[in-house]
């Protein structure tokens, strides 16, 4: 059953096209990697999904609902949808607790103690129930990006995206974050992930989308793609990538 | 001459000086407030994409800064009672004038700020489903608020200074209160000197303040 | 009979609103300027408390409320006519330019522009400027007044301006004007307050003849009749020459100096025979 | 209202002179715009000095550049303008004091000049310092890494990027120049706001006169504007992104 | 012979002691490796190297200068060592060429004539013959980073400083900039690494220092420390930066 649908999509930004009829489909509790070089779209194609970008062809429907369409309720799929960033952009005003309760409160109107009580849950899934107070500019990078992961599961999501969510950490802390990304395959979350972080995808993609010039190349299985991928631009990429 | 400073005149025309302060002040306050959510909401119609409204928004800041505050004042002192069709006297129309017209400048240091917060920040507002005004009110404005304390508040010392020329339409702000009191003296010269004191006692005491919120901000990232 | 007539302009807003606003002056000094206490005394002040006294018996209006609006000479003409000034009483000098815009009750008070010197310079005349820096305040129009007076032709005057009688009267004192020229009374005051008031003296020709009047709206027959009723009221009775008195010729706040200044012969004339004439009625030969 | 409307008045006669009020307006605006332009150029000059100083790495200079900036920026431009006049030649010896007083030519002009500069230095020093304290602390590393000393690293790699940067509130600044400049009337220059002043007591036509002088002063800030956009367009740094517009 | 001698340095920011009694030396032509987890002080004790920044215990001597003494000449002596960062810092108001030539004629006082001609056989080096006259913000971060280095090798320092050189660029474009460091080394410069790309220490390093908490924890030939190192600390950091 597919959880995401995307229905040959392009997207401009001005004169520039970003991305190129770009179709695939992320079937419920599997998990898709996405990867290719720098600018070849792999951050708008899937901020394309929860409607960050408006798409100019093409459709999108997650859950059956089209994303595409003036009629949907924006803020309601995205709270169904949850999202990680690169950059963590947690909320540097509000301590850790908060930014895990913001949406609880404001999107999902519980309770503060209600929500506050479930962000300590989450906050302790991602092992970082003795930070809750602090502030995200006193924690380390891994440590801010297991919040955000936090932040997003607060909200119940059905499904998870993330961009390059271990790219700005330092190599130490990389781990630390991929192992809770693990847990969450491994329990059927449905995940979209753009990483060059092949380790993680060998251990848990069902399936692997390469990118290039805003077009999929490739959309294999896991074993495929890295058994013998077929176009040459991925096999020069993945030389690269996995060389040092 | 110095050698014949006569203070006395000072401490006879104190109550007097006294009341010329609190107007300013009070404009200062008031004119800050109104300022900063007038000028907030400005931003946010220059920023957004709304046509027409931005448009007018833009125009009106433009036309603000481009134009002396006395000009302004005087202008807005004529012009408001042909409108309301009643005076509303020099201390309101002075109160009006101050908000509209700082508003303009506030409105161009929030929109600073808010540019100034990386997109992403916005992005993660909206993917945890909040709408626009949710995700401005409690993740853009706070930030772009607390980047631009000291700034606003550099603004408002220059805000503090202006309200000097609220003489033009007749209130008694604190300077008005001095040249008055050296006036009926002939001590300009004492009042002048005792006015930029005051000034500067309060105006370095807010920027001291300036400083030590910065830090403390600087302790939060 | 008055109440039978239908109110207008002037008299019938302030029926309906039950309020007066009074135009006055911060600092011309003795006719209009302020205390320690902010409020609002002087000459025309009492003058103009008279009218309003007046007014309120004629509209029955024993509460009638008077709001006071500071205005200066930049802006008082525009609030006149806008409506935010009912009654200026300040120092506003009547003249044919102004006609045009505003009515002026009956003169009230009259000054001469002089100049004032310091003694040690032994300055008498116009004549004697030539080179010299001389002081007016910003707006006035006494350097007109200077090359227009047949003493003043072909000199050349450096002038130099303060942007008020204060400022103006500082230049002269520390030496960066030789002379100020402004209105006689406002030269007096300023001496009779200044260090060391037997240094100055007021000296040479009269640039020109000034009647100071309370200024009114235009084309507001009945106010301005209530306002002439009443002066010449007070004329009639002697008791001006009192109001005139307490103010020119005894000690007045804040200092509680006295300018002694006595009345010139044309108000005399004046409280004898009534006129609003412009100031160009008296100032012909120029 | 009944007011009596005159536009004819800018060209009418003054009494006692055989000039017109335009006159008038026009040799107040040429006073106008150069006091700006003098004291804008004192302003820069003493603007990034100051500024700089504030960044450098002696704290008695930090000290010296913050003494400054606090000394002009708390008093408002009237008042400063008064002591200037009537106060700081008093503090001179007393010769010295009457030439400044009497002899020295163009003093208001001077006075009003100076003192608006060293007011609006004091903005832009700040603006400065607040520029080059945006810039990657890597960049002047670099500099010195490469062997300058420390004046060169400000001189080719610091201040040239921290003007880019701030040149949108040095945008602001020069038009607040030009709105400012109009506080030299209260020392007698014969500008602008003096001129206007002159002329609405002379001719009674006040709102007329202040309508003509709010344009005049709308369009020197509006050409300031456009200077500062031409100049930003023309130093803006490929691919670096500064400010938007 | 030592080129660059580190004898028993310690410094202090405010409170907080950076490093703590730090001992090394770099011979002439050698290659030394620096790495360790974030916060170690690795940065900090290479910019000791050239007196960005002060020490205030212990001397540094480079070529036989002593660094902390106050009659040296800190520019000469910069001069003498090229330095890359993490982040380029490239100036960004001038052309790539310009970049490059600036040093020569400021510092070295060459013509600027002969200065170009020279910066451009460096641009060639590094194979940017065709970006000369671009801005560096209009280069990809792995063009930028190899102008950096053309940069500092026009000075003709006698070592060379790496600081983190590839942690800032996308995965991609990490061999390009790899690729020219490798280059250097197998041509004999003097170089002192801090990075956490252990495929270029093992292929070039002599040998390899970690740090912990400002102090040097091992200090080893490459197969040493490759092979077993010594401290837990150590062991643990090698286990988690190798194993994705
Ligand atoms: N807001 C925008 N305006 C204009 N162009 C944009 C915008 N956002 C992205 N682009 C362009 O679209 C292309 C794809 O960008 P995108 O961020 O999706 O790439 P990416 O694959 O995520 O790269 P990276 O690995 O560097 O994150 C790039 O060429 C980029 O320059
Ligand atoms: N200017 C400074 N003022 C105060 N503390 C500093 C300063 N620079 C560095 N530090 C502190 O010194 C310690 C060492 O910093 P350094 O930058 O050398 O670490 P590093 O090993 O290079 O780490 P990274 O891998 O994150 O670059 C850190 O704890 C840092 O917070
Ligand atoms: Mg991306
Ligand atoms: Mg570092």
């Amino acid at each position: 059953m597919a959880m995401i649908e995307i229905k040959s999509i392009s997207k401009w930004f001005g004169q520039f096209q970003a991305l190129k009829e770009c179709t695939t489909q992320v079937d419920k509790g599997e998990v898709v990697v996405v990867c290719g070089p720098s600018g070849s779209g792999k951050s708008t194609l899937i901020k394309c999904v929860n409607a960050l970008e408006p798409i100019q062809q093409g459709e999108i429907i997650v859950d059956g609902i089209r994303v595409n369409d003036p009629k949907t309720d924006l803020p309601k799929l995205r709270s169904l949808v949850g999202m990680v960033f690169q950059h963590f952009e947690l909320f540097p005003h509000m301590t850790v607790l908060d930014n895990v309760s913001l949406g609880q409160v404001k999107v999902l109107g519980r309770k503060p103690d209600e929500a506050a009580e479930n962000s300590k849950k989450l906050l302790h899934r991602v092992g970082l129930s003795h930070h809750a107070h602090k502030h995200p500019g006193q924690l380390s990078g891994g440590q801010q990006q297991r919040v955000a992961i936090a932040r997003a599961l607060a909200m119940n999501p059905i499904c998870m995206l993330f961009d390059e969510p271990t790219s700005a950490l330092d190599p130490e802390m990389i781990n630390e974050v991929l192992d809770v990304m693990v847990e969450l395959a491994q329990e059927g979350m449905t995940m979209m992930v753009v990483t060059h972080e092949m380790g993680f995808a060998k251990k848990v993609a069902h399936r692997v989308i390469f990118m290039d010039a805003g077009a999929i190349v490739e959309d294999d299985k896991k074993e495929e793609f890295f058994g013998s991928p077929r176009s040459e631009r991925a096999q020069q990429f993945l030389s690269k990538i996995l060389h040092h | 001459m110095l050698s014949g400073f006569d203070f006395s005149v000072i401490t006879a025309s104190l109550p007097f000086i006294r009341e010329g302060l609190l107007f300013s002040v009070k404009l200062t306050v008031i004119a800050m407030t109104g300022g900063i959510i007038f000028g907030t909401l400005l931003a946010m119609a220059r920023l957004a994409n709304l046509g027409p409204l931005s448009l007018a928004a833009t125009w009106y800041v433009n036309l603000m800064r481009s134009i002396p505050l006395l000009m302004v004042i005087l202008w807005f002192f004529l012009v408001i009672p042909l409108i309301t069709g009643t005076p509303i006297g020099a201390e309101n129309s002075a109160i009006v004038t101050f908000t509209a017209f700082e508003a303009a400048y506030y409105s161009e240091i929030m929109r600073a700020g808010i540019q100034s917060i990386p997109k992403g920040q916005v992005w993660a507002g909206y993917a945890i489903g909040m709408n626009y005004w949710q995700t401005m009110g409690n993740v853009v404005l706070p930030q772009a608020f607390r980047n631009m304390l000291p700034i606003l508040l550099t603004q408002t010392i220059i805000l503090f200074q202006d309200t000097s020329l609220v003489y033009a339409i007749g209130a008694k702000d604190l300077l008005k209160a001095a040249e008055i009191a050296g006036k009926n003296y002939n001590r300009p010269v004492e009042m002048y000197v005792f006015a930029a004191i005051i000034y500067f006692v309060i105006c370095f005491g807010l920027s001291y303040i300036v400083k030590r919120l910065q830090q403390r901000i600087a302790i939060i990232r | 009979p008055a109440a039978a007539q239908e109110l207008t302009g002037t008299m019938k807003k302030i029926k309906d609103s039950g309020a007066i606003t009074m135009g006055i002056r911060e600092a011309s000094y003795p006719l209009s300027y302020l205390d320690d206490k902010q409020q609002p005394i002087g000459y025309h002040i009492d003058v103009c408390n008279k009218i309003v006294d007046a007014i309120k018996a004629q509209l029955k209006l024993p509460a009638l409320k008077v709001q006071h609006q500071p205005v200066t000479s930049q802006n008082r003409i525009p609030l006149v006519t806008n409506g935010t000034v009912d009654i200026e009483c300040g120092s506003t000098t009547n003249n044919e330019a102004r006609q045009r815009q505003v009515a002026f009750g009956l003169t009230t008070f009259v000054t001469n522009v002089r100049m004032t010197v310091k003694k040690a310079s032994g300055i008498k005349s116009l004549s004697e400027l030539g080179g010299k820096p001389v002081a007016t305040t910003t707006g006035t129009t006494s350097v007109q007044l200077m090359r227009a007076h047949e003493k003043g032709k072909g000199i050349d005057f450096k002038e130099v301006y303060g942007k008020d009688h204060a400022d103006s009267f500082l230049l002269l004192e520390t030496d960066r004007a030789v002379a100020f020229v402004m209105d006689d009374n406002l030269l007096a005051g300023l001496i009779s307050t200044s260090k060391a008031p037997n240094d100055y003296a007021i000296v040479g020709e009269v640039l020109n003849v000034e009647p100071i009047a309370i200024m009114l709206r235009k084309e507001d027959t009945q106010f301005k009749k209530a306002v002439d009723d009443t002066i010449r009221g007070l004329m009639k009775s002697g008791e001006l020459e009192k109001l005139y008195a307490k103010w020119f010729m005894s000690p007045i706040p804040p200092k509680n100096v006295n300018m002694n200044f006595p009345m010139s012969d044309l108000l005399k004339q004046l409280i004898k025979s009534p006129a609003d004439a412009p100031a160009e009625a008296y100032n012909k030969k120029s | 209202m009944n007011y009596h409307w005159n536009w004819g008045i800018f060209f009418e006669q003054i009494k006692g002179g055989d000039e017109t009020y335009l006159d008038w307006l026009i040799t107040g605006f040429g006073w106008t715009v150069s006091v700006s332009l003098s004291a804008w150029v004192i302003a820069l000059l003493l603007g990034f000095l100051v500024g700089t100083i504030r960044t450098a790495p002696s704290p008695w200079l930090v000290r010296l550049g913050t003494a400054y900036v606090e000394l002009f920026r708390n008093v408002p431009l009237l008042v400063q303008m008064f002591l200037w006049f009537f106060v700081v030649p008093e503090l001179l010896p007393r010769d010295l004091a009457l030439w400044v007083k009497q002899d020295m030519p163009a003093k208001e002009f001077i006075t009003a000049t100076v003192c608006l500069g060293l007011f609006t230095s004091a903005r832009i020093a700040e603006q400065v310092r607040a520029g080059i304290g945006s810039l990657p602390r890597g960049q002047s590393m670099a500099g010195l890494a490469m062997g300058f000393t420390l004046a060169q690293t400000y001189r080719y790699v610091i201040l040239p990027m921290a003007f880019r940067i701030v040149i949108p509130p040095l945008t602001s600044e020069f038009m607040n120049i030009f709105k400012n400049s109009s506080v030299a009337f209260a020392i007698g220059v014969l500008e602008l706001t003096f001129q206007a002043r002159q002329m609405q007591e002379d001719s009674e036509q006040g709102i007329e006169t202040y309508l003509a002088v709010t344009v005049l002063y709308f369009a020197c800030a509006f050409i300031a504007n456009r200077v500062m956009a031409f100049i930003e367009k023309r130093t803006q740094v490929p691919g670096y992104i500064t400010s938007a517009k």
